[in-house]
């Protein structure tokens, strides 16, 4: 009974990790690809803002970026209670945050379940949420954290620091989901108990940006009695409980999850009675419900759902054009990719200008580096040589003239793989294909979406399609790159180690200050750009639309009263949200 | 009673056969662990899954003999247990009994089209035989027989929903009639061709009908032409219809894949798709056994259907 | 005054291969409450005759002459007149009882179909006269019937149900084709002698169709017999089989059954077969199978003629043989 | 109709004039059908060295341009030449439907033919057998069978070929127990023949002409099925086919608004070939069917 539990709870986080790495491809429908803005991405904090500042585009002339702002400050009535019905983009296997990899629409509902530790505000700046204080040691390799009085759980249960050391050591145990995580903090005693409010963090070096850890699905902590009921019986990973702002009273898996409102919740209770979310992974009709009047709120990243809700006059729009990129991996450690005159000829021969024609369609930016203008981190001289097909001829003769046998008619034989069946990724293959036909023998593989993550994981591939997530803090991202993740099973996809760029995360962990660590990160992508890691895409644009009769979008703030951003990649905040005329 | 009894044996036979077939294909041609447990069945993912490859072997009775895995996964089956999704761990039962009414619906509703409109329609045109409207009718329905059902739903798609805008572009199941209204271009989609088909049977048989005894007589009795054709002509002539009805409920669900694919219809169709991208398993060879006995029991149901049509035959004879 | 009268009536079917005269010339009358008898082999444009009056010829058919049925012109009826003319005034029984029922309809609801849409009865009105008719027709155990399917019944039985059908709105004429044809020896008696008294009973008018004179011989006030679509001879009753004058009717009289012959016994009295109907008639149609044959009977149409002194009787034949006969034995006795 | 009884029996007895030959009574819309079939194979086999845009070349055109001089279908979402591409996808659609008949024939008709002559305990269980695989959803069969053993021409070709052996066999084995009972078989058999002489040389001969008209049909049914395959995203590894042009320009709205082209091309000539494919097998079927009638 016992085997068959542990069994069904790895299951449940293998195949919501394969969801999570499946969005990474952009496999669905719902996929990457589409997604993303050039244009409408000028913000008011564009040169300060952090990752998640988020502008708004109304579509009518009186609405512009602060347009929900506005709305609610002066002419809008806010009704207390009822409900709205958001549309998501994915649904989740679990919503269980120890053992599963949310995606930004689980994400979204699960926010609103668990809270996070810690909340990143519109400048990209954490504040404390759960979590009362955090204390680091002088080297930042080791992190006091005080809890809030008072926390309980929707289940009457008391949040102490017991509590969330379970929740945190159930994740690090969990073998697939903390594999991005776990680089950061020590192997032997990662988390610790210091008293009945306070427990320790013990990172693997020096780290200042730790606490940004947990404004991801880390921070998010579960009652320890559901954890302990779900160890029996999975089912309870549909029925998580936490100490959020809303708990939930109704799920079908596929259908629909109702939300309502937390009576025990610590803070400023939610405006609204319940929420309904509706999983759409059809692009296409999630937009039609929402135009239709049958959704209050959607997100998504599809080219055209943007295009079509960007003509729409009596909605609210933002985008958010800051996290997620679509990417080419390139296998370092097989042939011919392990040769870098070959990832230097690939990304030379990309079509981006084509990408951004018939893909993107003005959707989203494209992209230079894992960072784009919305982002601090973006460093504009930073410039990834593609769409110049006549870097590639030299590259690829010389290196056929060193390892013919990886060459056939002077051509490189590449293998090219993608999930599906998606249209989009066949879309893109088709422009791949055509640019590359004069340098490489491409042969193009559309695998289902769990076996495509399995050969990536596993480096069983040459080239694929992936999608990137961005992290809140971009150290939490650099165990896709760094040395340390390359095994077996890899995270560092791209299996590319550099050790002068390992030394630099290092480097930059050991300091809170930004432009410190800006210039470090300029380096980073250097790197990351000169060792070919990726083919680096499009930013993907993450559009959330709103009818008219929602406000509060933007007006969520931390307990601190910073401002948090109205979306970061798809995801609002809830509790602020009310109904209006 | 004896014909029921041997189509029953002859039922629960084809159900077996293919059950094994199905379950054998999977073990046999796929990689259970695999599908099973993902990524991490590749004996390279290292040394700390080893222990979960063991359990999840001891826990699927990997080790056992095929045919005891497939006695215990009858069993199982027999007992309305499906298994649990390898995808998100929730009962396949649910999963299946939330999904499959719609898609009945959609068969319900196709057929139901494809009757009202192919009967007056074959009627019309046996009692015009050889005429030109019969004429114009046999080309027309030639040509319905002859474009598939994938690009019918984009022909009808783009007709009624994009370019006239008539029909909604989704699947709505608010109300019972959004449902309708929602399903018919779907519904239609599939109906063609079983139109065309019955239309077809239907009017060759009554034209042979039409020539019977009793036709003469009915209309020596001054009954007006609808009446006869309604009334005596109709129910005679359904054989060859009826007999191709049982038939075409498989193309019916073949069209159905299609069709709750494209239309976005989450019936069992669409899940099936789903599944099989997902290799998960339970759900579909759930899927696959449930077709096959609705199959299977609409044809059985067929049979029964001639001592109604026909009082002659007998069901014992 | 003729309850229905028939003249020079005329059926031709357009085919691929040419117009075929199936029916040439046809006159003939019947009285209210009289029997007619028309008589014929296969092929000889009795039942087309009958099928041209009833409205059940196809389309292909092309009808000249005129019937007239009381004030009614059958070929040309109103719309109005014709929804309640065939099944009220005049209805058919037909060949084949085993083919003329709906194999998938219950006998009650046969029966009441016709009545129903007529006359407007009520389910249950319509019913206690389908209990009626059935007892008409002497069936026994007439309410179980109703329930019951045409295959359960025998051959005689369904010709009753047939029947009574037929008579379900008292029709003023009843035209039965060969309604015995297809029954065993033994009940085609009954049937015909149902049919006789019937008509008695209803005093209604009866067309009956057969290739037996025997069968009309004590059943009809008259007889038409036909041949290649013609009439050949047209009498009364008494006149036919006390004066025949026409070759044909006289082989037909030779053929009648015998009641001493073995059952089985198969009549083909008339040697050759009839006449191909495609070709445009040229020639009296029973020549090529005539004894009495000659270049003239084979080169003209012989005209309808009356014998003399008979109002009724007419033959169509350059050699009467009762006239032929009399004028020898007139001259041999000169 | 009623009164056929009546005239037939004296219409038919004119002797027919001499028949025409089967090339006339197969008619004017048999030919036209086959010169169209022939057209598409002829394309589909010399794509290659025609002049054609290559199908892969991307933004030949405008995203989704119209027809016109040189684009004679337009183009695609992806700038593709879509009559190059409805050529090329012709490449897939037959050799899958041409291949599909083929396992079809070869498996079904042996043992169609072998359980008809033979009867007993063999016949009995290839029935059972004809009857479990029409059980089986096709459609699924064929997935299921795709996705395990791989997304490539042969693997397609077999699983639909798979579908293919019931009905072909099942008409094999009705063709042949009708031939069996004939004297020519009865005499050979009486001579002393071998069974695998009398199969080859007697049985065989009789009982391709009505499956020639089956091979036609169950084309049509295998290319729809191939297309279907493709449109649900799981036929040829990425491969150009019709089911996949058709689904890659029709399942977006926006595609359908601004260039619906691109879907009703490949529609057009999937629907006429499919419908040449059955026309012509119903005509074959038609004639030697009354051949058959009047022997």
């Amino acid at each position: 009974m016992l085997a068959t539990n542990r069994l069904r709870r790895l299951l449940a986080v293998l195949f919501a990790f394969a969801l999570l790495a499946g969005a990474c491809s952009g496999g669905d429908s719902s996929d990457s690809s589409e997604t993303g803005t050039s244009d409408t991405a000028e913000t008011d904090s564009d040169d300060s803002s952090e990752a998640d500042d988020a502008p708004t585009e109304g579509a009518d002339t009186s609405a512009d970026g602060s347009d929900a702002v506005t709305a609610e400050d002066e002419t809008v009535e806010v009704i207390e209670g009822g409900t709205i019905r958001i549309g998501l983009q994915t649904e989740a296997g679990s919503l269980n945050p120890t053992n599963t990899g949310l995606n930004r629409g689980p994400i979204m509902l699960a926010t609103a379940v668990f809270d996070t530790l810690v909340v990143v505000d519109k400048d990209g700046q954490w504040h404390n949420n759960l979590s009362e204080s955090w204390t680091p040691n002088d080297d930042f390799s080791s992190w006091d954290v005080t809890m809030r009085e008072g926390i309980v759980f929707s289940d009457g249960a008391t949040m102490d620091a017991a509590a969330v050391v379970k929740t945190i050591e159930a994740f690090l145990a969990d073998p697939l989901t903390s594999l991005v995580f776990k680089p950061a903090f020590s192997p032997e005693t990662p988390v610790e108990l210091v008293d009945d409010m306070t427990f320790r963090l013990n990172a693997s070096g020096p780290n200042a940006a730790l606490p940004y850890y947990f404004a991801e699905q880390l921070g998010m902590i579960g009652s320890p009695a559901w954890l302990d009921a779900r160890d029996e019986n999975p089912e309870l990973d549909q029925m998580p409980i936490g100490a959020g702002p809303y708990m939930i009273a109704e799920r079908v898996q596929d259908q629909k999850t109702v939300l309502e409102r937390n009576p025990n919740y610590w803070g400023e209770p939610g405006n609204l009675d319940t929420i309904e979310f509706y999983p759409i992974s059809q692009d296409s009709t999630r937009t039609d419900q929402f135009l239709a009047g049958d959704l209050e709120i959607i997100h998504g990243t599809d080219a055209e759902s943007i295009l079509r809700l960007r003509e729409e006059g009596d909605i609210t729009r933002i985008e958010d054009n800051s996290g997620e990129e679509f990417m080419l991996l390139m296998n370092a450690q097989v042939p011919p990719f392990d040769d870098i005159r070959v990832r230097e000829a690939a990304t030379a021969a990309f079509p981006k200008a084509q990408y951004a024609d018939f893909i993107d369609e003005g959707t989203a930016l494209e992209a230079d580096s894992l960072f784009s203008v919305d982002t601090p981190w973006n460093v504009p001289a930073i410039q990834q040589v593609d769409d110049q097909p006549e870097l590639a001829g030299p590259l690829v003769a010389s290196y056929c003239a060193d390892v013919p046998d990886q060459c056939t008619d002077g051509k490189v034989n590449i293998e090219y793989q993608h999930d599906g069946p998606s249209l989009a990724l066949d879309r893109i293959a088709t422009l791949v294909g055509d640019a590359y036909s004069e340098f490489f023998n491409i042969e193009v593989q559309v695998i289902p979406n769990d076996q495509h993550i399995n050969e990536v994981i596993f480096g069983q591939y040459q080239m694929a399609t992936w999608r990137y997530h961005g992290f809140s803090d971009p150290d939490v991202d650099t165990a896709f790159f760094t040395c340390s993740t390359i095994g077996a099973l890899s995270i560092n996809w791209s299996r590319n180690c550099n050790e002068e760029r390992d030394a630099l995360i290092a480097q930059q962990r050991a300091t809170e200050d930004f432009d410190e660590r800006y210039a470090i990160w300029t380096q980073i992508q250097e790197n990351l750009r000169d060792s070919f890691q990726y083919i680096t895409v499009s930013h993907t644009n993450w559009m959330v639309s709103s009818s008219t009769s929602v406000g509060g979008v933007c007006d969520a703030t931390a307990p601190d009263g910073a401002e948090l951003p109205c979306q970061t990649r798809g995801v609002i905040w809830l509790p602020q949200l009310f109904l209006t005329n | 009673m004896k014909f029921i009894a041997t189509r029953i044996v002859q039922m629960v036979l084809v159900v077996l056969a293919v059950t094994l077939l199905a379950f054998g294909a999977m073990n046999f041609l796929g990689d259970p662990l695999f599908n099973i447990l993902g990524p991490i069945a590749n004996e390279d993912a290292g040394p700390e899954f080893a222990e979960v490859r063991a359990e999840a072997r001891a826990e699927y009775h990997l080790d056992d003999p095929f045919i005891v895995r497939y006695g215990r996964w009858l069993g199982d089956m027999a007992t309305g247990d499906f298994g649990r999704s390898f995808k998100n761990q929730t009962q396949v039962s649910t999963e299946i009994s939330n999904r499959l009414p719609i898609t009945l619906i959609l068969m319900v509703y196709a057929q139901v089209l494809s009757v009202l409109i192919s009967i007056p329609w074959a009627l019309w045109t046996a009692s015009r035989a050889y005429r030109l409207p019969d004429k114009v009718s046999t080309v027309v329905s030639f040509g319905m027989l002859g474009v598939p059902v994938f690009a019918l739903v984009v022909l009808l798609f783009w007709l009624g929903a994009v370019r006239w805008e008539i029909f909604p572009t989704r699947y709505d199941d608010e109300t019972i009639g959004a449902r309708l209204y929602s399903m018919f271009l779907p519904a239609l989609s599939l109906a063609i061709p079983l139109i065309a088909t019955y239309q077809r049977l239907l009017r060759t048989d009554l034209i042979s009908t039409l020539q019977e005894d009793f036709i003469a007589v009915a209309r020596a009795k001054g009954l007006p032409q609808w009446r006869i054709l309604f009334r005596h002509a109709l129910r005679p002539s359904l054989f060859s219809m009826l007999t191709v009805f049982g038939i075409q409920t498989g193309a019916l669900i073949g069209g159905s894949l299609v069709v709750e694919s494209y239309f976005g219809i989450p019936g069992i169709g669409a899940a099936v798709i789903e599944a099989i991208i997902r290799d998960d398993f339970p759900v579909v060879l759930a899927v696959v056994v449930i077709i096959t006995v609705i199959f299977v029991v609409v044809n059985f149901i067929v049979d029964l259907l001639y001592s109604f049509l026909d009082p002659r035959v007998r069901l014992d004879g | 005054m003729a309850l229905l009268e028939v003249n020079e009536l005329a059926v031709t079917f357009n085919t691929p291969k040419g117009p075929v005269y199936a029916v040439s010339d046809v006159s003939f009358a019947v009285d209210k409450g009289q029997a007619l008898g028309i008589v014929g082999e296969s092929g000889s444009g009795k039942s087309v005759t009958v099928k041209s009056l009833m409205g059940l010829l196809p389309r292909t058919a092309k009808i000249d002459g005129s019937a007239q049925y009381e004030d009614v012109d059958v070929f040309n009826m109103s719309k109005d007149r014709r929804k309640h003319f065939y099944g009220v005034d005049i209805a058919m029984v037909f060949q084949n009882p085993m083919t003329s029922l709906n194999p998938v309809k219950r006998i009650g609801e046969q029966l009441m179909e016709g009545m129903r849409f007529h006359r407007g009865l009520s389910r249950d009105a319509a019913k206690s006269r389908a209990i009626e008719l059935l007892d008409l027709v002497r069936i026994p155990d007439p309410t179980k019937r109703l329930s019951q399917y045409p295959h359960e019944l025998s051959g005689g039985m369904r010709q009753r149900v047939v029947i009574a059908m037929a008579l379900a709105n008292d029709p003023a004429l009843l035209i039965a084709d060969e309604p015995t044809t297809a029954l065993d020896v033994t009940v085609q008696r009954d049937i015909l002698d149902l049919l006789d008294s019937l008509r008695r009973e209803l005093d209604m008018a009866l067309i009956l169709i057969t290739h037996d004179l025997g069968v009309v011989r004590d059943r009809t006030d008259s007889i038409a017999v036909m041949y290649g679509g013609r009439v050949m001879e047209t009498a009364t009753t008494e006149e036919v089989f006390a004066d025949t004058e026409h070759p044909y009717t006289q082989a037909l009289q030779r053929a009648i059954p015998d009641m001493s012959m073995p059952r089985g016994t198969r009549l083909d009295p008339i040697p050759g077969s009839p006449p191909d109907l495609a070709i445009t008639p040229v020639s009296c149609p029973f020549a090529p199978r005539c004894t009495f044959a000659t270049d003239e009977c084979r080169t003209s149409i012989p005209p309808l003629s009356a014998v003399p002194g008979s109002e009724t009787h007419r033959y169509a034949c350059f050699h009467p043989q009762g006239l032929v006969a009399a004028a020898s034995t007139v001259g041999g006795e000169a | 109709m009623a009164n056929a009884q009546t005239t037939s029996p004296l219409l038919d007895e004119a002797p027919a004039p001499n028949p025409p030959s089967i090339a006339k009574q197969l008619g004017l819309g048999f030919w036209l059908s086959v010169g169209f079939l022939l057209t598409i194979v002829f394309l589909a086999v010399f794509a290659p060295i025609l002049p054609l845009e290559d199908p892969n070349k991307v933004a030949v055109g405008s995203k989704l341009e119209g027809p016109r001089a040189g684009l004679w279908f337009g183009a695609d979402s992806t700038g593709r030449d879509v009559f190059s591409l409805t050529i090329w996808g012709a490449r897939i659609s037959l050799l899958v439907g041409f291949l599909a008949i083929l396992i079809g024939f070869l498996v079904g008709g042996t043992l169609g033919i072998l359980s008809g002559y033979f009867r007993g305990w063999f016949d009995k269980i290839v029935s059972f057998a004809f009857v479990t695989l029409l059980s089986f959803p096709a459609l699924i069969l064929a997935i299921l069978i795709t996705t395990l053993l791989g997304r490539t021409v042969f693997w397609i070709s077999f699983s639909l070929g798979i579908l293919a052996i019931a009905p072909v066999g099942r008409l094999a084995r009705a063709q042949t127990l009708v031939f069996a009972e004939r004297d020519f078989v009865t005499a050979a058999r009486i001579l002393g023949a071998k069974d695998s002489r009398i199969i080859v040389k007697e049985l065989l001969p009789n009982v391709v002409i009505p499956m020639s008209a089956l091979a036609l049909l169950g084309m049509g049914i295998a290319i729809v099925a191939e297309g279907t395959l493709a449109f649900l995203g799981i036929s040829v590894n990425g491969g150009l086919s019709w089911g996949k042009q058709i689904l890659e320009a029709g399942s977006s709205v926006r595609n359908l608004q601004d260039g619906p082209h691109a879907a009703l091309f490949p529609i057009g000539v999937v629907f006429l070939t499919v419908l040449c494919l059955n026309y012509a097998g119903d005509r074959i079927r038609e004639v030697f069917d009354a051949k058959e009638l009047a022997l």
